[in-house]
């Protein structure tokens, strides 16, 4: 176990290596945080000056080394928009976006499991036409445009939530819909599928002829292999869920770290841009190799070489 | 109509004062604002390079020089009049008196010494400090309330950038206090001398102000608190004012109807930009025959465009017709008068006669032609506009490939040597700015960063010969001579087709009329961050 | 078994049929614009005209019309998505799962990476590099893509391998390839259909959320989710802007899953985690 | 052997109710199972072994398979009358099954001991032992080398023959009246199917159940059961005491199968395999079910299907050549 831990600590370092290096490189591609600064109409002597105030000199090569021998101290850089270190930045707004993805998360599992194990055991019925509209709806609805629609139905036509911001429990309401509805959609349809596996196994039979209750059959025998495929496939739901913050920092105007990176990009913030890209993937790696720790407790097939 | 001849710092002060009757006891409420940005959100003047500054620094911080607030442009601030030395290389700054820091200390001439030295400084990333630093010698404590800066060469026009309603860089900052207490701290507890006080700053979030309790030059608030909010959806910011959350909110012309159906305010700001499209790099080798590069073609183009629908439909009423490039109705040095009816006769909508240019010019049949849309910051309609100007193109016979650029990918097409942009036409703006010369020389001087005539080293005679009337206006010190020098000049880049005003736009603002009430704006400066110490409580002025 | 989902057949069939004969089917352009015409409401509105069944949009262009067109560029953008996307995925994840040891470790630390690395930003950058377009759309979907599906195939050809008929082809003397793309491909073509089709949602919406980030299909060119994001401020003054597209990519997008489900079961009863 | 039955299955049908028609999987099987006896339930795969013994504890796979028809009589009590708790406090604690497919017959997510402990608590123990004593005694029972160890660990971690045993350990854990145990050993090595049967034959003496073993093979019959019951399409056909069957079988069905097992072979030196298919269930001839594949057939075995008839002690055939 500690063996393999370390083994994808050492893959999780070179990832981030390659990640980071693409993100440089790329990132330099799309534009000069120096036009950003300047009017429209600047010469090219205000350009040139601008770069050396922002220590912009020197070939990308140049930069890229300058870059290297820094962040392997820790120093990720001075954020060209902010003018702070582009980490302390990352960590004032790493807590607004990690209040928002728990509730989230809950929201899907709540409304996922039961919802999911119900449509299996109904097959075809009620709950499960209901459960698979509620999926569709929640996969083919752009979570923007759910956002919006959240605000004008409750804050401007009800008025009985805030439309937006940070705030009382009141607030977390419309965004943890907007960002939980796919990770339900996605988490019911896979709890279904694989509850409908595991329904119809053997090991489900015997359980039955022994007298297990019905309730234990589907919460403790069933479920826990359905959620299985659930652990497996986080990998995806992570990836959907920073796309997710985004949207949902940028309709709910929450000050998160997804609607920081997408500035930076827009702002052509490289310091900035690259310590959030660092720190994202740090993070979902780190969650990546919790999840498969997870994995392997859920499923005791799973062993470490 | 708005035709006047204006006399720097002819102004007296005291009329700015008119409306600051309000007492501390009188100010309660928050007002809170909405905004799409904050810009890099930092109090320290010389870090912000951006618009924003506007907003979010204006509040606590005075500028050297002011606004004319009825009509737009200059007008006296910290500086209750500027005047030009006898030989032209320097200009006299006459401070106004009794003027106080957040701390309580006195403004005084070190103080804007002090301000303009670290604006010029190495550290410094406001847009315009390298500018400063060309043009600025040294500068002279004369005494308290007097400042002299000697500037290098004749600079006729220098005071316009120490004022807001140009640039940031005449943003005073606490001398003493900076210097007593380390930069560090007075980024986290800035002072300053404005209307508002700082309260706090959350990144990504919002920043908060407090009234100052006696009465301010600017107008003392009407609101205890001001709160700026960053909300970068626009659903999201019209919902806000629509619930009461937020006072006032910028919005784009595609949000008017939401607000008007919603029994909001909509505030509009007159001659913030011109939405105008220009053709790049015409006068290269390899363009030079091309369709573009016939000054028929170009003004074909412009007729073919109905500017009528595009300010009734495309900005929904809410735009207007525009003058030359760059020229708004409180421009200096310019016949007003002369050059709006110009703008009607000129800018018309003429297919007829669009048609009959083309096949004057031997395309009877249009042509293929690359257009670069591209929506600024701050102007996010542009594109649509950008739409509407192509579909009118096509609708005469040029096949138009357009093609959107998010803007800072299209800044880098026309930096060097602009390879992917010569022979093609782009969507662009002016800001509202009272100094059109300004403008001119980014857009058309050789070493400017368009040149759009010619570059350093590729400028034929009519390159050279702009460049001479440019230099002409630039350092005519006589005001006749500049009048008529800028009139010239005007009349050149017009007659060139090359970069043509599209619409005149306006800044918008969502305004909930029971959160605040009626308010003015000043004309030409989008951001109101001069503005919120003169906004009323609703109970005060409804609408 | 299932029914044959005989409505997602229309529903897909329609959306193909527009997409192909849109200018045969409305005397409107998509493009062209009348600007007086702007913002009038579906016929059965107070205001709107049987000239523009679905009403009009901010330039006085011809919803039902934006709507066909946009069937095409969605049907294209996601056809080429998946294609390149799922066909890397496809490949990848045969290489891997048969090659095995270091090829498959590395090729699948690289599909960690992949969803280490937030996709989205990856297509926001490419679009402000290349500019906004359908080719740059098409790319960074394709990159959403690949990894899914490596990783899903991959676990396919893990369970094919071991089955007799590989064997069997390795003591003829089969080359690897051939064992790869002969024998082992056609088994894992029921996964990769249904990938396909469950797949169809996802990129319609992620395209949609592109251009709310300004990095999706280029105005005046109408696609579905552009055509939602864009009438996102105007819910309560102009509902028919984005509700009647995003109504359409629902619809579509329960078909291709109805039909994903059905293709499923009818293909292989036991391949549910999808 | 002349006890009264402990399960007793009078005209039992269970039918499926698809959209494409009735499948009639069991239609009017009836068998006797006696304490301390072990019955054989033998026929081809599909004919409905299995789903006789899911109807007798009421855990029909599906919702369109319905028991319509027939009794279930435990120890007297119709089982199918019983409400579903009821039900439930007979599985396992009276009925115990043994399924085929030890790979697959327990849950890969829990450990031996937790899955016995859900059977063993069920049963009150007042000898003041821990659950996990207990179910360490109950794997000793069933002859698991190093139970204590086995509690703790996983079924991927146990051959094939030692899950089966564990499950024949849950099975065994209530001290079932009954113990259904189908096909047990079909999915082990040989070698280990003989130790799995005699474990069998050792906890029946032991705890003095009746076991209703249901297979395909006669060679595990002749091994293994007392009495035989040959089903064939949903019904029994031929049933009576093993000896008697192999001695002298009746159904031409019963026939075929005893001589296709190669060591029970006597008359003829060649092993014979049955000709054809039997017929689908949703669409049964009116006439004998065997008529098609019967090499004796005659006009009247397609015309009314035959009513069992007595033809020896204890043992009856559903033939019109036995009539």
């Amino acid at each position: 176990m500690q063996r393999y831990i370390l083994q994808r600590l050492v893959q999780g370092v070179i990832l981030l290596a390659v990640v980071t290096s693409i993100v440089f490189f790329v990132g330099r591609m799309t534009g000069n945080p120096v036009d950003m600064m300047l009017p429209e109409d600047a010469t090219e002597e205000d350009r040139q000056d601008m770069i050396v105030r922002l220590k912009l000199e020197g070939t990308v090569m140049d930069q890229f080394g300058v870059f290297i021998v820094d962040a392997v101290q820790g120093d990720l850089g001075t954020s060209i928009r902010y003018r702070q270190p582009a980490t302390d930045i990352f960590f004032s707004r790493l807590p607004n976006t990690l209040l928002m993805i728990p509730p989230a998360m809950i929201l899907a599992i709540v409304m996922a499991v039961p919802l999911g194990v119900i449509s299996a055991l109904r097959r075809g019925g009620i709950i499960d036409r209901i459960s698979a509209t509620i999926a569709v709806l929640g996969i083919s609805t752009p979570n923007f445009w759910l956002g919006i629609v959240l605000i004008y139905l409750f804050s401007v036509t009800l008025g009985w939530l805030p439309s937006s911001r940070m705030g009382g429990p009141l607030n977390y309401i419309m965004p943890t819909i907007t960002l939980g509805t796919f990770l339900v959609a996605g988490f019911m349809r896979l709890i279904r599928s694989s509850m409908l596996e595991t329904l119809d196994s053997e090991f489900v039979k015997l359980a039955r002829i022994k007298g297990v209750s019905e309730t234990a059959v589907i919460w403790k025998h069933c479920l826990r292999n359905a959620l299985i495929p659930v652990l497996s496939l986080w990998g995806v739901f992570m990836g959907g869920l920073v796309t997710g913050a985004i949207v949902t920092e940028t309709v709910f105007a929450w000050p998160g770290i997804g609607r920081l990176t997408y500035e930076a990009v827009i702002f052509r913030d490289y310091p900035l841009l690259q310590a959030v890209i660092i720190m994202d993937a740090i993070f979902i790696l780190f969650i990546n190799l919790l999840v498969d720790i997870l994995y392997a407790y859920v499923d005791p097939r799973i062993r470490f070489e | 109509m708005l035709r006047r001849s204006r006399v720097l710092g002819g102004l007296a002060a005291s009329v700015l004062a008119a409306f600051s009757v309000a007492h501390a006891a009188d100010q309660e409420g928050t007002l809170v604002v909405a905004l799409e940005t904050l810009g890099g959100q930092t109090m320290d003047p010389i870090l912000e390079g951006r618009a924003p500054h506007a907003h979010y620094q204006a509040p606590i911080y005075d500028a050297l020089i002011g606004f004319n607030l009825e009509e737009g442009g200059l007008g006296p601030g910290v500086t209750e009049r500027w005047e030009l030395a006898e030989d032209g290389q320097s200009w006299f700054f006459h401070l106004q008196k009794g003027l106080k820091w957040h701390n309580g200390d006195p403004l005084t001439a070190h103080d804007v010494k002090f301000s303009l030295e670290r604006t010029m400084s190495e550290e410094s990333i406001a847009s315009r400090a390298s500018a400063l630093r060309r043009n600025v010698k040294s500068i002279e404590v004369v005494d308290d309330h007097t400042v002299r800066v000697y500037t290098k060469g004749v600079q006729v026009h220098f005071p316009a950038g120490l004022s807001r309603a140009v640039f940031q860089e005449g943003q005073l900052m606490p001398k003493n206090y900076i210097e007593s207490v380390g930069v560090e701290k007075f980024r986290a507890e800035p002072v300053g001398s404005g209307p508002w006080k700082f309260v706090e700053s959350v990144p990504g979030d919002y920043v908060e102000f407090e009234a100052v309790e006696g009465p301010h030059w600017r107008g003392t608030p009407n609101f205890k608190r001001l709160r700026i909010l960053l909300v970068p959806e626009e659903s999201t910011r019209v919902a806000m004012v629509r619930t009461g959350e937020a006072a006032i909110a910028s919005i784009s012309p595609e949000s008017i109807r939401e607000v008007e159906a919603a029994n909001l305010k909509l505030v509009t700001v007159p001659g913030t930009m011109q939405a105008i499209y220009q053709f790049w790099g015409t006068y290269k080798e390899g363009h030079k025959d091309s369709p573009l590069a016939d000054v028929r073609v170009r003004e074909a183009l412009s007729l073919a465009i109905d500017r009528q629908q595009i300010i009734d439909h495309v900005m929904y009423g809410q735009a207007s017709w525009p003058m030359p490039f760059a020229t708004f109705s409180y421009a200096v040095d310019t016949d007003i008068a002369k050059w709006q009816e110009w703008g009607r006769t000129a800018l018309r909508y003429d297919p007829e006669r669009a048609k009959a240019l083309l096949a004057e010019a031997g395309y009877p049949d249009g042509f293929d032609m690359k257009f670069a849309n591209t929506a600024l910051p701050g102007t996010p309609y542009m594109t649509q506009i950008g739409i509407a100007v192509a579909d009118f193109w096509q609708k005469i016979g040029v096949n138009v490939d357009i093609k959107h650029y998010e803007w800072g990918a299209f800044r880098l097409l026309y930096r060097g040597e602009q390879k992917s942009l010569a022979g093609a036409a782009s969507m662009f703006r002016t800001a509202g700015r009272p100094v059109a010369v300004a403008r001119y020389s980014g857009g058309f001087q050789s070493k400017g960063g368009h040149h759009l005539f010619g570059d350093t080293e590729e400028c034929n005679d009519f390159c050279q010969a702009y460049d001479k009337l440019h230099q002409e206006v630039v350092t005519a010190q006589d005001a006749e001579l500049r009048a008529r020098k800028t009139d010239e000049m005007l009349t050149m880049v017009a007659d060139s087709w090359m970069a043509v005003p599209i619409i005149e736009g306006m800044g918008y603002w969502a305004v909930n009329p029971e959160q605040v009430g009626k308010f003015d704006t000043i004309p030409g400066r989008h951001e109101l961050g001069d503005v919120f110490e003169r906004m009323p409580r609703p109970e005060q002025k409804p609408w | 078994m299932r029914r044959l989902p005989l409505i997602s057949f229309a529903i897909i069939g329609t959306m193909i049929f527009v997409a192909v004969f849109a200018p045969w089917l409305t005397p409107h352009s998509p493009i062209d614009q009348s600007l007086p015409d702007k913002l009038l409401p579906p016929f059965w509105e107070e205001g709107g005209s049987t000239e523009y069944l679905l009403g009009t949009d901010i330039f006085g262009r011809d919803l039902l019309t934006r709507l066909f067109y946009g069937a095409r560029v969605s049907l294209i953008v996601t056809g080429l998505a998946l294609t390149v996307g799922g066909g890397v995925g496809l490949v990848l994840g045969i290489l891997s799962g048969y090659v095995g040891g270091k090829l498959d470790a590395f090729l699948m630390r690289v599909v960690d990476a992949a969803f280490a690395f937030p996709t989205i930003l990856f297509a926001l950058l490419l679009a402000v590099t290349m500019g906004q377009g359908m080719d740059t759309l098409v790319i960074a979907l394709s990159l959403f893509l690949w990894a899914g599906f490596a990783r899903v195939i991959r676990g396919e050809v893990l369970a094919i391998k071991q089955r007799d008929f590989v064997a069997l082809a390795r003591v003829h003397g089969s080359s690897p390839a051939r064992i790869m793309f002969v024998h082992i491909m056609p088994n894992v073509l029921n996964t990769f259909m249904v990938l396909l089709t469950l797949n169809v949602g996802v990129i319609i919406v992620a395209e949609a959320s592109l251009s709310f980030l300004g990095a999706g299909v280029p105005p005046p060119t109408p696609s579905w989710g552009l055509m939602v994001a864009e009438g996102r401020g105007k819910i309560t003054s102009a509902w028919w802007l984005s509700l009647i597209p995003g109504i359409a990519i629902t619809l579509v997008v329960l078909s291709f899953n109805l039909f994903g489900d059905w293709l499923r079961d009818r293909l292989d009863p036991k391949l549910r985690q999808l | 052997m002349d006890s009264a039955p402990v399960l007793e299955v009078r005209n039992l049908h269970t039918h499926f109710f698809l959209r494409r028609g009735v499948v009639k999987a069991v239609d009017g099987v009836s068998f006797a199972l006696r304490r301390g006896e072990v019955l054989g339930l033998v026929g081809e795969s599909g004919c409905g072994k299995s789903l006789t013994a899911l109807s007798i504890l009421r855990l029909l796979p599906q919702a369109a398979a319905r028991t319509i028809e027939g009794s279930v009589l435990l120890d007297g009590e119709d089982l199918l009358a019983k409400s579903p708790g009821e039900m439930r406090a007979v599985r396992g604690q009276r009925i115990a099954m043994i399924l085929q497919d030890p790979q697959t017959s327990l849950n890969p997510v829990f450990s031996i001991g937790n899955q016995l402990h859900e059977a063993l608590a069920r049963r009150p123990d007042n000898t003041g032992r821990s659950l996990r004593e207990r179910a360490v005694d109950v794997l000793r029972r069933v002859r698991l080398a190093a139970p204590e160890q086995r509690v703790g660990q996983y079924p991927h971690e146990l051959s094939g023959g030692m899950k089966q045993r564990v499950v024949g350990a849950i099975a065994i854990s209530c001290a079932p009246e009954v113990m259904i145990a189908d096909e047990p050993t079909t999915a082990l090595d040989v070698t280990i199917q003989l130790q799995y049967l005699d474990l069998l034959k050792e906890l029946q003496s032991s705890l003095d159940m009746g076991i209703l073993f249901i297979t395909h093979d006669f060679g595990v019959v002749a091994r293994m059961c007392d009495r035989v019951a040959v089903m064939y399409a949903g019904r029994i056909v031929e049933t009576g005491p093993v000896r008697e069957i192999f001695d002298n079988p009746v159904h031409p069905y019963t026939q075929a199968l005893i001589a296709s097992v190669p060591k029970l072979r006597r008359k003829t030196g060649r092993l014979r395999a049955i000709e054809g298919q039997p017929p689908a269930l949703s669409d049964l001839p009116v006439g004998c079910r065997f008529a098609d594949r019967c090499p004796h057939a005659e006009p009247r075995c397609l015309e009314r299907y035959p009513e069992a008839v007595n033809v020896g002690e204890n043992h009856s055939a559903s033939c019109w050549l036995a009539a």
